[in-house]
Order: C-alpha cells, then structure tokens, then sequence
C-alpha cells in the first residue's frame, strides 16, 4: 500500500517569503521627504542578497507596521570599507513614514532581491542612456553609479532628467559631478524654473530632441511615471532608436513580491517578477491603457 | 518611557462601543501597561479636562452642551478617534433628522419639553470638530481598538480597510444568504470590519459597519426590488444604523420618495 | 474477462474505509445552509443523497429527491480553493527582541493527509492552474501535496455550467487519482497513478454490465449538452477593447463585491497585512484572500488605478479570459459557472464576453 | 452647634453606565436638596420604531443599551410574539434562556467587578485595584469573558448581538461549540462559589429600610425570560396590565419620567428578584444562603451585591443545565406570523424589569411602540434611599463620607442611564 505523501517542510532560509534582519548603519535626509539608508545585512549567510543589480528592488519591512517594495540605490562603503546596501525612500504614507521614524541601530526586514535589473549585459559596448522624470529616480541612480563604477564597458554616457520644479531636483551635485566626466552628457530640464537654474526649461522629451544619439549602438533605461516613458520612448523612436533597445522600470502595488499575490499585474505580466524592468515593446500597446 | 496618555469620553449613545474596553478581559491590564487611561467615566477613572495623546470618543452630539463638550476634547486631545455608528455618522439617533420632526416628537413625549434642550439634528463628532480617526461599526469591536491604539503606538496611522462585507464572507466561507435565500443583504455596501458576522450566522447583513468604498447602493437596491422588496422596505434597509451617511441617506431618499408617490403602496 | 470496475453503492463505505486505513481525513460535500460544502466525512449518510441543484445567476437552491443517488448536483460556491489557497493564514512571525533586533520565525504548514471525495473535472483543471500559480508557494504546496483526489464525472450540469466548452467537463480527465463514474446503483471506478492505483486493488469491485456502460456513456452525452457555452473571442484582444461601451453597462450592474474572484476556483490574489501583539513585541505576517474589485488591489501611491466599477470588472474579465492565456498558457476559466451562480446579482461573463464581440462604435 | 452648610455636586458619576450627576445640599444638617440627574439625551426610540417592520425590532432596541442588549431583545419579541397564534418552539425557548443568562453573567461579572467592588475596597477604579488583588479582578474579567462568550454562542457578539430573530434563532450553534462552551463554564463554578462567599464577607453597611419589591415570577423556574409580575404588595400581574399600576409621571421640579406603583417607589432588580423568587433556588444555592446567613427576604439594599454574586451562581448553573441538554434542531425557528393588534412583553433584564409594549398594523408596520427599562423603575427608590441611607448615616459625617455613601448607593442599583429611550433628566436649571 502507497502512504499518503507528506511534503517536507520548507526549510527557514530558503523560504522566499520570509526576511531577514537589516541593521540601519546610517540614514541620510536627502530633501524634505528622501532620505537613504545604509543597511548592513547581520546574518552573514545572507550576504548573497548583495548581488542586488541595478533596477531590482527589495521588500523592506518595519517592523510591526509592513512590507513596501524599494528599488536598489547602490551600493556604498561603511567607515570600515565593508560593503553596504543603500535604499533611497521617499515618505509619502504608512510604511514609507514608519521607516522614515527610524534612526541608525535600528533594524528593519529584508527581503530580496526580487525582480529583473536593467540589461546589464545587453549594454555591454553601447552607449547608454537613462531618461528620467520625476523625483529621485532610484533605478536611474544605481544605473548611472554603477556605469561609472564600470566606466570602460560602456561608451557615451547619456543622462536626461525631468523634474516638475527646479527645486525638486534631487542629489543635483551628483548630477553636476556626471556633467563635468568625459564622453558624458547631462541635460536637465524642469517645468517650472526658478532663476539662476542652469539647464532648460520644459519637458524632457524636448530634452530627447537635442541629443546627441547614436540610434543602432544606444541602451536606454528609462524611469518615471508613465506617460512620461511613454512619450520618451516614442520620441527616441522617432530618432531612429530601435524600440527593443529601450527599458521602462515600472510600478504597480505589490503584496509578496514573488509573483503570487496578484497586485502588480500589468496584463499578462507580473511586474514584481517579469518587472520591474521591461523592455518597451514588451509594454508598448499596454501603456496607457485606462486602469490596466 | 512615558505612557500614552488617554480618555474615552461618552457623548449620546448605548455604550456599547465603550465596552469594546470593558469587555477585553485581561487584555484590559495589559492595556494598562502600555496606556495610561486618564477618563474614562464607566471604568472609574474621571478627569475629563486631561491632556492626552489619544481620545476616544463614543457617540453624537445632541445637545449644545455636547458641543461645548466636544471642542474641549478636541482641543485636549492630540489624536482623536471617533468609535462607532454614533460618533461616525449619528448612529440609529440620526433617524429622527430624516423626518425633521424632532420638536412634535419632543412635544409628544415630554410634558415640560421647554427643559429638553436638544439640537433639532444629530450630529456625527466630525460635523463639529476634527477627526483623525473615526472606527465604524455598531458597534466597535476590541480587535479593532487594539488595532488602532496598537497602530498608534508604533506611530503609524492604524489602517482603513474599506473593503466590503462580502470579502469577509467569502474568506469567512459563509454561505450567500441573497444567493442561497434571497433575503436583501447590505453585504455588498457594507464596509467590513464585524469578520461578515449575520451571513456567518445566516442572515443578512444590515449594515451596521457602515457604507464600504464605491458602495454601488442604487445596483443594491435594484436588486432588492427584483428579491421583491416595496419601494419603502428598500428605504429603510438604507435607512438604519447609518442612515446620514452620504451613499446610505441618498439611496434611502430615492425609494423614500418613490414610496410616498406610489398611490398603491 | 474484462476487469472489474464496478463499486455498487452498497459497497462505497468499503472505498471510505480503504481511505482511513490508508491515513487519510476524507471529506466531501454535504448539505450545510442550503449549499454543498465540503465537511469531514465519517459516513456515506452524510453525502448529500437524492439531492439536485437549481443554479441560475444570482441563484442557487437545493432540491430533494428520492433519487439513491448522491452526486446528482453540479458544484457547492467553493472548488478545492480553500483547502490548498487558505482564505487567510499566517506567513511568518517577527519578534523585537529586548536589545532592539529582530528575529523571523517561519510559521509552516503541516496539513493532514486528506482524501476528497466528489471532485468534478472543472475544479480539477483549476486546480492545475493553482498548481501552476503556486508552484513554488511554501505554504501551498503543503496542502496540495497532502490530497487524494477522488473525482465523480458531473452528470447533472447545471444551467450555468459550461465545462463542455471550455474541455474541462463533465467528465474528470486530468489531476485526479481515482474517479467514479455515478449510476443509480453505484460506480464505475478508474484510477490514475500509483496511489490511485493502490486504492483500486484494495476497493471489492464487481464486473461491470454491458447496460450499466451503456448508461454511462449515455448520461456523458447527456451532461455534455450545456445551456451555456463560451463564446468565441480574441483573448489577446479583450484588454484593448477598453472603451467598448459593454464596460459601462455591465459597471451599471455589478455591485463591486468581489463574489465572483472569491468563488472562482482559479483566482488567486492575496493581500498582506500585519497583526502585531498588544505589547508590539511580536507581529504575525498574514495573508487574505484580496480581489481585483478591492480598492487596494490597484492603489499606488497617490492614485487608484482602477478607481472604479468598470475598470475592475475590466480587469477580472481580461484577465481571467485573456491575459491568462499568456500567462498560463490557456484561459482561467474551467466553465465551473460559480460566478454566475453566486454573483449577487446574477451578472454572466459569458453574456459580456459576447457583447465584447459586437462592433463598437467608438473603436476603429 | 455651629451651623454646618455643605454642598456636594458630582457632575459626573463614574463606574455607572451611561451619563448622571448628583447633587445635594445640606444645611444645618438638613438635607435640603437632593437631586440624581441623568443628563443622558433621549434618543426617542420609540418614536422611530413606528413605521418598522416587527422583524426591524430586535436589530434596534438591542441599540437601545450596549450593556443589556439581549433583555431588550427578548422583551420585544415576548411582546411582538404574543401577537402570534404560535408559539416559538421548546428548542427556542430554552436557548433564549440560555443566551439571557449570558447576559447576567457578564452584566452582573461586569457591575460587580468594575463598578460595585472598588467602592468598598477603597479603590478609584479596578485597574488600579487591579495591582492590589489581580486575582480577585481576573477572576471577575473570566466570569464577565464567559458571560459574553455565552452570548456570542448564539448572537455572534456580546454587544449588539445579531442572532435573535422572531420565532427563535438565525443560526443554530454547533454542537461542539456548545459542549466546549458548557464545559469552560462548568469549570468556573468553583469561582463563582467563591466570588459569593467573598462577597458576602465584606463589611457591608447594615441599613434595614422599608421597600416594595418588584419582579417577575414564573411557576416553574427563577423567571429571567419570562414570567408574570409579582409585587411583595401581593399583587400578581400580567404584562398587559402593567399600565393599570405602574405610571410614569413628572416630578415638579425635574423633567424626569419617574415610575410608581399605585403611587409608591418601588424596587427592581436582583435584591427584588431574590427576595420574591429565593424558594426557586436550586439546592446548592439554597444551602449557599445558609452558609453565608443571608436572610430572605432581605431590607438591606446592600445585600444587592450579594445577590448579584448569588444570581451569577444561578445562571452559570442554569446555562450548564441548558447546554447540557443541547440538541441540534431541524431549524432554529418557527415563521410565527403576527396578527395586527397590540402585544405586551417583559422580561428581567439584569438591572431589573423591562416592559414592551407594540402596537402592529395591518401592513405588518409599528404603530405605536412604548418601552419602560428598569432604571426610570428604579429612579424614584434610589433617591429614596439616598435620602434615608445618608440621614440615618449622619449628615454630620465629612463630606468625603456622604459622597462615597451617596454614590455607593446609587452604584448599588447598577443603574444603566444609556437606555434613556424617553426619559431625561437635565440637571437643575440654575437661576
Ligand atoms: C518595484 C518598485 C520599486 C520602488 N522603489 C522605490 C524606491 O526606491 N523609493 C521609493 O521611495 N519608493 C519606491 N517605490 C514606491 C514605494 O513602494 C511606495 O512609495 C510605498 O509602497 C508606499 O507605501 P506607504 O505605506 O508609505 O504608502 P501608502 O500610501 O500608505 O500605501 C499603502 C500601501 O499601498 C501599497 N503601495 C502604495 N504605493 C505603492 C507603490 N508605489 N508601489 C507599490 N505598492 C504601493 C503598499 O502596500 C503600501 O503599504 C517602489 C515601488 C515599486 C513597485
Ligand atoms: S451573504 Fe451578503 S455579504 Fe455574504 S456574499 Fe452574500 S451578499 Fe455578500
Ligand atoms: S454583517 Fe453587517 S450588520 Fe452584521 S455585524 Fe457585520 S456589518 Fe454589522
Ligand atoms: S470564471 Fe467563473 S465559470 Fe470560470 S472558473 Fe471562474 S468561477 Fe468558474
């Protein structure tokens, strides 16, 4: 006689719904409402978690409160030289406050890295170029340090950045910083601009009309609220990039993060798992679609 | 560390919401670990002018010295949360404000009704003094004070499910009563929070947890007249124990109407 | 000589018994508040003998008859859902220590060994989409892993069933390890796998007539004639049709409650919340079933992206008969028509997946 | 002797349900002013209960009080159900005995514990008494918790419950449920046994005072759900002649609504209830009274607190009797239709006697409806007790001691101010 089967039990660590412990090494406060944090992971079987790429994100969790999604900023250096995970937060509601409350020694959930990062491989020996629109773009920022920190894979350097307010600009020294490297362009526009700002006044699809493309040999990552990648992507196309060469990170209300939930679907894709980074053809006849 | 300091304050009301504290057993003491209850008139404790962090406030306002009362609270109080049908939207009170005939019902009742001071309406706590929170239901149940003072602990503002009865009573694995019996049940407008109490017991649901998000009450209502309900038993469905919130009141009014004009009702 | 295949009814307390001695729970259908739901089963009395269903949309009643027969029904409001997909469980626990870490504790699931008897073949197809949903889910699998399924070939579909066009009835063909064939005098018993085949051998079958497999055949012809079946329609085409007026009228008639997700045997969307102790030293993680006609279920912050009832259902029908197909590889629907049973308002998919393929007049 | 003016005003009772003031002046060791006002504001139940439909009742009285919400609902349907040719079935009247006695359990657990106890231990309030005796309050928080839990069993949850309906029930509980129940009750009686002796030992004040006695009476059990009047004047009523006897009128000086019996104050309530139904005993409790010297009938309103622990024996008993025999039923009740008509109902609601009266029209709507809740009974002989308790005590006692005197007074009738259906006392207008 055949026993009835008995499934083994999941075993703790490789459980991918369950966190693990972070330590807030230090906390930033990059405007108003950004600020960073620098996260130390304490159980050292968990290193692996920092083969976070650009354009993935983790589930951070405080503790007692819940679980939001955040992209990977970067990663930075502890005073030891010890590698550490950075996450830039923008607090706008319950959870995004809760960890904003929190100070270094605190601990906070992780878990991750989930999603696909930008196509690393793929811009490999192209040049590359991040549209963004809207606040502290996340995915935008750990692209542009990660293709400095690996200068000589990639050739020129393009970075366009949109923001409804001059004001809003976020880590402008960072940006100053890119504009002043070799084979690197930076062209910022704002809406709205207060005096004294240096850059253009006006949408960033304007931006995409001046400049200097390489249409068949250019990636483009691409962040920002829809309708934004939507006329950026249209506009690179319409300066002969191809449309696969062209990668949207997008958004959509997440519960686990491991495709199951049903939250992010965006059509047929998961956006937590087939996401967060798409490439526009992928996206294309979705966009925009009312309530899709 | 200093203890969050709180009151519950009574305004009209059956008490039952306070008893949402009274009735949690030993958990109350544990409360008393982590809260410090300042007022709190059925439990004991009396200062009603306190400062505190967080007041609960049962009931509505009827009166004007309930009104006096409540901007005193309000002004006392750094975080007050409304608790219940009566502090949320009048509560079953409120239905004397659709017929405006509150004086001929004073008249009828009291022999010295020149003693009886009251506002012609009932009023929800938010129509006269900020709220931050406002828990609905008839009443409140414990989950949902612990819930939020537990929220409010962690410094997070607790959070406002909205959804509707019939969520609960699916994962609840009730059994649909309009389906199974075609008896008119408030489920689909009725915002969650009793754990789909009547259906688990097999009946309707009438709407004590107020309305949900995007309440479809004039599809409801359809409904019920196609279950067979007469224009006025569709009216008071609506018009309960949330009788003044907006979807609730405005649906009620429509059959309200259609019944006084329906000469064979 | 032909093998035996035959359980007369008599015999179904010996397939009952086989189950037990084999360490199995079993549970079935019974007759709870005017539905069929699935309850421990101790004896056949409790089956839900001589009883037959009357389900429209937006209706569904139970009828009594003398008939000896007790799967003469099509479907109780849930499928196997709730018994793998828990409407709402804990997934971990987390702990503030005193010096300020935290520590996680996973909260596992050890299900019984459990047998369910009368399983028809549309919540079996669902459940091998849940199957594939799910497939690496910890606290899913579980469950899954610890059933025996004992399918019954529906032979009284009811007037909202329409398995026999989407090919997922009335007659069970995949997922399950013993199936039963009901006549008025018992069952013809099949097997599949090693576990169904062990139960086989043990079970005191007879040989079955020539008459007897007339019937069946007979009444499989029978229960394949549907009132219902799924209209034709362009899956990949059903999101694109987003302002064909077919969304506002059916917006005007649905309520928004969700019914339909949480009695399809193949949806599968949760929500997660945290119920943190009094004493905030120790939180549970939970999940709930959640609904793509919830407010939450599209919010990101600072916008609804289905602020309303017509882009709700948008989303249900499109996914569930479209993007599904892309997803998993065929549609979500197994025809099992509980959501227009137990829609309260009696709203049919099919009627709007047909009204979907009329010309609209706004789109080119 | 110098002359001596005090003046006591307590705008807000605490440890009472619902909102009420006191206030009393004494000068030259007169009292000269004596005044318990209930300022909670009259909520007209009665008037929206016309244009109901009788199967709309239960839902909304049971809103008139928080804290007694099922003796609202039974008294409705005894009224509304006596307009019916039917009866509910034997299943149905049991349970209904059965979730009354919840409701007992957990108001007299509730009064006992968190209102009645501090007073005479000297305590502001039982959380702070708490740190004291915590296990004299667990134990009343268990008792009160399995009073409720009582209730739950069949209306879903203690306050507000959703179960009742006319002709029985909505929903049957499970077996096992009930068993489970039954014996976590079983398990309590010990602590209840205690909580009697316990209360019985206190140093309570001995004050004999002349009162009428009023309470329903059943020939064959300790009435709660149902049962006839009966006064110690000897008078044995049916509920509609209640209004033959019992009036509701107007002080001069308060717009209260006082009720008299044939012109006298009268008591309500568990003291009441023991004194006219203590032979109904069962024999455990019977012997208790013994073991503890109390002499029935009793004319010291403080024995209240004993009786109360006494009545907490009971029903604990009686719901463990009730459960016991628990059988499933085919259906939790009968379709009782109602005949046009009026109908009077009672039944003792932990606090006291509580009396519906419904008028039904043809439609099957409410015409009229009027509902009188032991506390407005009880209004007339709690200030008569105020006013003897504290001549006989002295009304040269400090000021500290009247209160405390005056407020355990009041506190000992558990009066419920929340279900003002139609009754309102304002404080005394000020010139
Ligand atoms: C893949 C991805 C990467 C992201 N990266 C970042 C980042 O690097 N930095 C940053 O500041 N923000 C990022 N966000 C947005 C961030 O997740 C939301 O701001 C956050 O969830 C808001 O939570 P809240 O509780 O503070 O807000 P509330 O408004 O209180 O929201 C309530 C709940 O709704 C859900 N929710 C609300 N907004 C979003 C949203 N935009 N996305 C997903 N779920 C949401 C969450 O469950 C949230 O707890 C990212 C979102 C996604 C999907
Ligand atoms: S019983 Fe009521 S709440 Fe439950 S599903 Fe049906 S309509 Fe919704
Ligand atoms: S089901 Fe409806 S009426 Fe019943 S308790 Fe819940 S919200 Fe109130
Ligand atoms: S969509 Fe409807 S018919 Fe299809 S499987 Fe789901 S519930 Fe059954």
């Amino acid at each position: 006689m055949t026993a009835p089967v008995r499934y083994p039990q999941p075993s703790l660590t490789c459980n991918p719904a369950l966190p693990t412990e972070a330590l807030i090494l230090d906390r930033v406060q990059e405007t108003e409402d950004i600020f960073t944090l620098q996260l130390r992971l304490t159980d050292p079987h968990q290193e692996w978690r920092l083969g976070i790429q650009p354009g993935q994100f983790n589930m951070l969790y405080r503790f007692g409160v819940g679980e939001i999604p955040i992209s990977f900023k970067a990663i930075g250096k502890d005073k030891h030289g010890q590698p550490v995970l950075e996450h830039a937060i923008r607090r706008v509601g319950r959870i995004s406050g809760a960890l904003a409350a929190l100070k270094p020694g605190d601990r906070i959930g992780l878990r991750g890295p989930f999603g696909t990062g930008w196509p690393l491989q793929k811009a490999k020996g192209q040049d590359l170029c991040v549209v963004t629109g809207g606040l502290g773009c996340a995915p935008a920022v750990s692209i542009i340090e990660h293709a400095f920190a690996n200068r000589s894979h990639y050739g020129h350097i393009h970075i366009i950045q949109g923001v409804k307010h001059s004001a809003d600009l976020l880590w402008r020294n960072r940006y100053e910083f890119w504009a002043q490297q070799p084979d690197t362009t930076v062209l910022m526009a704002a809406d709205v601009a207060a005096p004294g700002w240096p850059w253009y006044s006006g949408r960033v699809t304007e931006l995409i009309k001046l400049l200097p493309l390489q249409p068949g040999q250019t990636l483009v990552c691409c962040c920002g609220p829809e309708p934004m990648m939507q006329a950026s992507a249209e506009q690179l196309i319409l300066r002969q990039v191809p449309a696969e060469a062209i990668w949207l990170s997008m958004e959509r209300n997440m519960q686990c993060a491991s495709g199951h939930c049903g939250h992010c679907q965006f059509g047929a894709d998961f956006i937590c798992r087939d996401g967060p980074v798409m490439p526009y053809p992928r996206l294309r006849d979705r966009l925009g679609l009312e309530g899709v | 560390m200093t203890r969050p300091r709180v009151a519950v304050h009574k305004f009209s009301s059956c008490d039952g919401c306070q008893l949402a504290f009274l009735n949690l057993g030993e958990t109350l003491l544990q409360l008393n670990e982590q809260v410090d209850i300042l007022h709190f008139l059925e439990a004991g404790m009396n200062d009603a002018s306190a400062d505190v962090d967080i007041a609960f406030v049962e009931g509505s306002l009827s009166t004007p010295d309930e009104l006096t009362r409540i901007r005193q609270v309000r002004a006392n109080s750094r975080y007050l949360v409304s608790i219940g049908a009566c502090a949320t939207s009048g509560g079953l009170q409120a239905l004397r404000n659709l017929d405006g005939n509150h004086d001929e019902w004073r008249d009828a009742i009291y022999a010295r009704p020149e003693f009886i001071r009251t506002l012609k309406e009932v009023r929800p706590i938010a129509a006269e003094v900020r709220v931050d929170l406002e828990l609905w239901g008839c009443p409140v149940s414990s989950t949902q004070i612990l819930a939020a003072i537990r929220a409010l602990l962690f410094g997070v503002a607790p959070v406002d499910d909205r959804d509707r009865v019939c969520l609960e009573c699916k994962r609840q694995q009730a059994v649909c009563v309009m389906v199974t019996q075609g008896i008119p049940c408030m489920g689909p407008v009725t915002r969650t929070g009793c754990g789909a109490l009547c259906p688990r017991f097999g009946r309707d649901c009438y709407g004590c947890y107020s309305p949900s998000e995007t309440a479809q009450t004039a599809t409801l209502a359809r409904r019920f007249s196609g279950l067979g309900l007469l224009p006025d038993a569709i009216a008071r469905r609506f018009w309960l124990i949330n009788s003044q919130a907006p979807p609730f009141l405005q649906t009620g009014r429509v059959f309200h109407r259609s019944a006084a004009s329906d000469p064979d009702d | 000589m032909p093998a035996a295949d035959f359980l007369p009814r008599s015999r179904l307390p010996d397939l009952l018994a086989v189950l037990k001695a084999q360490g199995y729970d079993v549970i079935a259908p019974q007759v709870i508040e005017g539905a069929l739901l699935y309850r421990p089963l101790q004896h056949c009395r409790q089956l839900p003998t001589g009883i037959r269903q009357q389900q429209q949309p937006g209706r569904y009643r139970l009828i009594a008859t003398d008939s000896p027969r007790q799967f003469s029904w099509a479907n109780g409001p849930q499928a196997l859902k709730p018994l793998t997909f828990a409407p709402r469980e804990t997934l971990w626990r987390s702990h503030e220590n005193d010096d300020g870490t935290l520590s996680f504790e996973e909260v596992p699931v050890s299900p019984p060994a459990l047998a369910i008897l009368g399983v028809r073949g549309c919540d079996l197809a669902a459940l091998a989409l849940q199957d594939q949903h799910f497939r690496d889910d910890p606290y899913y699998q579980p469950r899954r892993q610890s059933l025996l399924l004992i399918a019954v070939d529906c032979s009284h579909p009811a007037e909202t069933c329409f398995c026999a066009s989407t090919g997922d009835g009335p007659k069970a063909t995949i997922g399950y390890e013993l199936a039963l064939t009901e006549l008025d005098d018992g069952f013809l018993v099949r097997a599949q796998g090693a576990r169904g085949q062990a139960i086989l051998k043990a079970l005191p079958l007879d040989i079955t007539a020539p008459a007897q497999r007339r019937q069946a055949r007979h009444q499989h012809r029978a229960a394949c004639r549907q009132l219902r079946r799924l209209p034709s329609f362009e899956p990949a085409q059903l999101i694109q049709q987003g302002r064909h007026p077919a969304w506002d009228e059916v917006a005007d008639a649905c309520l928004g409650c969700g019914n339909c997700t949480s009695v399809c045997p193949s949806c599968f969307c949760f929500s997660t919340s945290e119920a943190p102790d009094l004493n905030g030293q120790t939180s549970s993680h939970q999940r709930q079933w959640d609904s793509c006609f919830s407010e939450g279920h599209s919010y990101i912050h600072g916008r609804h992206i289905r602020p309303d009832i017509r882009t709700r259902y948008r989303q249900w029908l499109t996914h569930k008969f479209g993007s599904w197909v892309e997803q998993y590889g065929r549609s979500g629907c197994t025809g099992c028509g509980r959501c227009i049973s137990w829609c309260p308002v009696g709203i049919d998919p099919l009627q709007v997946l047909s009204r979907l393929s009329d010309a609209d007049p706004d789109e080119p | 002797m110098t002359s001596r003016r005090i003046r006591i005003d307590v705008p807000a009772l605490t440890r009472v349900e619902g909102e009420g003031s006191l206030r009393l002046e004494v000068r030259q060791d007169q009292l000269i002013e004596l005044g318990l006002s209930i300022f909670e504001p009259p909520r007209y139940f009665e008037k929206f209960l016309e244009g109901r439909e009788a199967e709309e009742v239960v839902d909304i009285v049971a809103r008139i009080c928080g804290i007694c919400p099922v003796a609202y609902q039974i008294s409705a349907l005894n009224a509304l159900e006596s307009m019916s040719r039917q009866m509910a079935s034997p299943w149905v009247r049991s349970m209904r005995r059965a979730f009354y006695c919840g409701e007992w359990l957990q108001s007299h657990a509730l009064h006992i514990h968190l209102l009645a106890l501090p007073d005479f231990l000297g305590f502001e309030n039982a959380i702070a008494m708490a740190e004291r005796h915590p296990n004299m309050v667990k134990r009343g928080l268990k008792l009160q918790g399995l009073g409720n839990a009582l209730v739950r069993l069949f209306g879903g949850r203690s306050v507000h419950p959703v179960g009742a309906r006319l002709g029985g029930f909505h929903h049957a509980p499970a077996p096992d449920e009930v068993t489970a129940l039954a014996d976590r009750l079983k398990a309590a009686q010990q602590d209840a046994g205690d909580l009697t002796r316990f209360c019985a030992s206190l140093p309570l004040p001995d004050d004999p005072q002349t009162f009428i006695c009023v309470a329903l009476h059943h020939p064959d059990r300790y009435a709660i759900e149902s049962g006839e009047i009966r006064t110690s004047t000897g008078l044995n009523l049916s509920a509609n002649q209640f209004e033959q006897h019992f009036h509701e009128t107007h002080k001069p000086d308060s717009t209260a609504l006082w009720s008299d019996l044939d012109g006298q104050p009268y008591l309500t309530g568990p003291l009441a209830r023991l004194n006219i139904n203590h032979p109904q005993l069962p024999d455990f409790l019977l012997t208790r009274l013994g073991e503890i010297g109390l002499e029935l009938p009793s004319c010291n309103m403080f024995h209240s607190l004993i009786a109360r622990a006494l009545e907490i024996e009971l029903v604990l008993h009686e719901a463990i009797q009730l459960l016991n025999d628990y059988t499933y039923p085919k259906s939790p009740y009968t379709a009782l239709p109602l005949e046009p008509g009026i109908g009077y109902g009672m039944s003792e609601a932990p606090r006291g006697l509580l009396w519906h009266r419904y008028e039904l029209d043809e439609k099957g709507l409410i015409r009229a409806a009027r509902i009188v809740p032991p506390t407005s009974q009880n209004q007339a002989r709690i200030e008569a007790d105020l006013h003897h308790s504290l001549t006989t005590m002295g009304l040269d006692n400090g000021e500290d001691v009247l209160k405390l005197r005056a407020e355990q007074v009041i506190r000992n009738y558990d009066p419920c101010i929340s279900c003002s259906t139609h009754f309102l006392t304002l404080k005394k207008v000020e010139t």
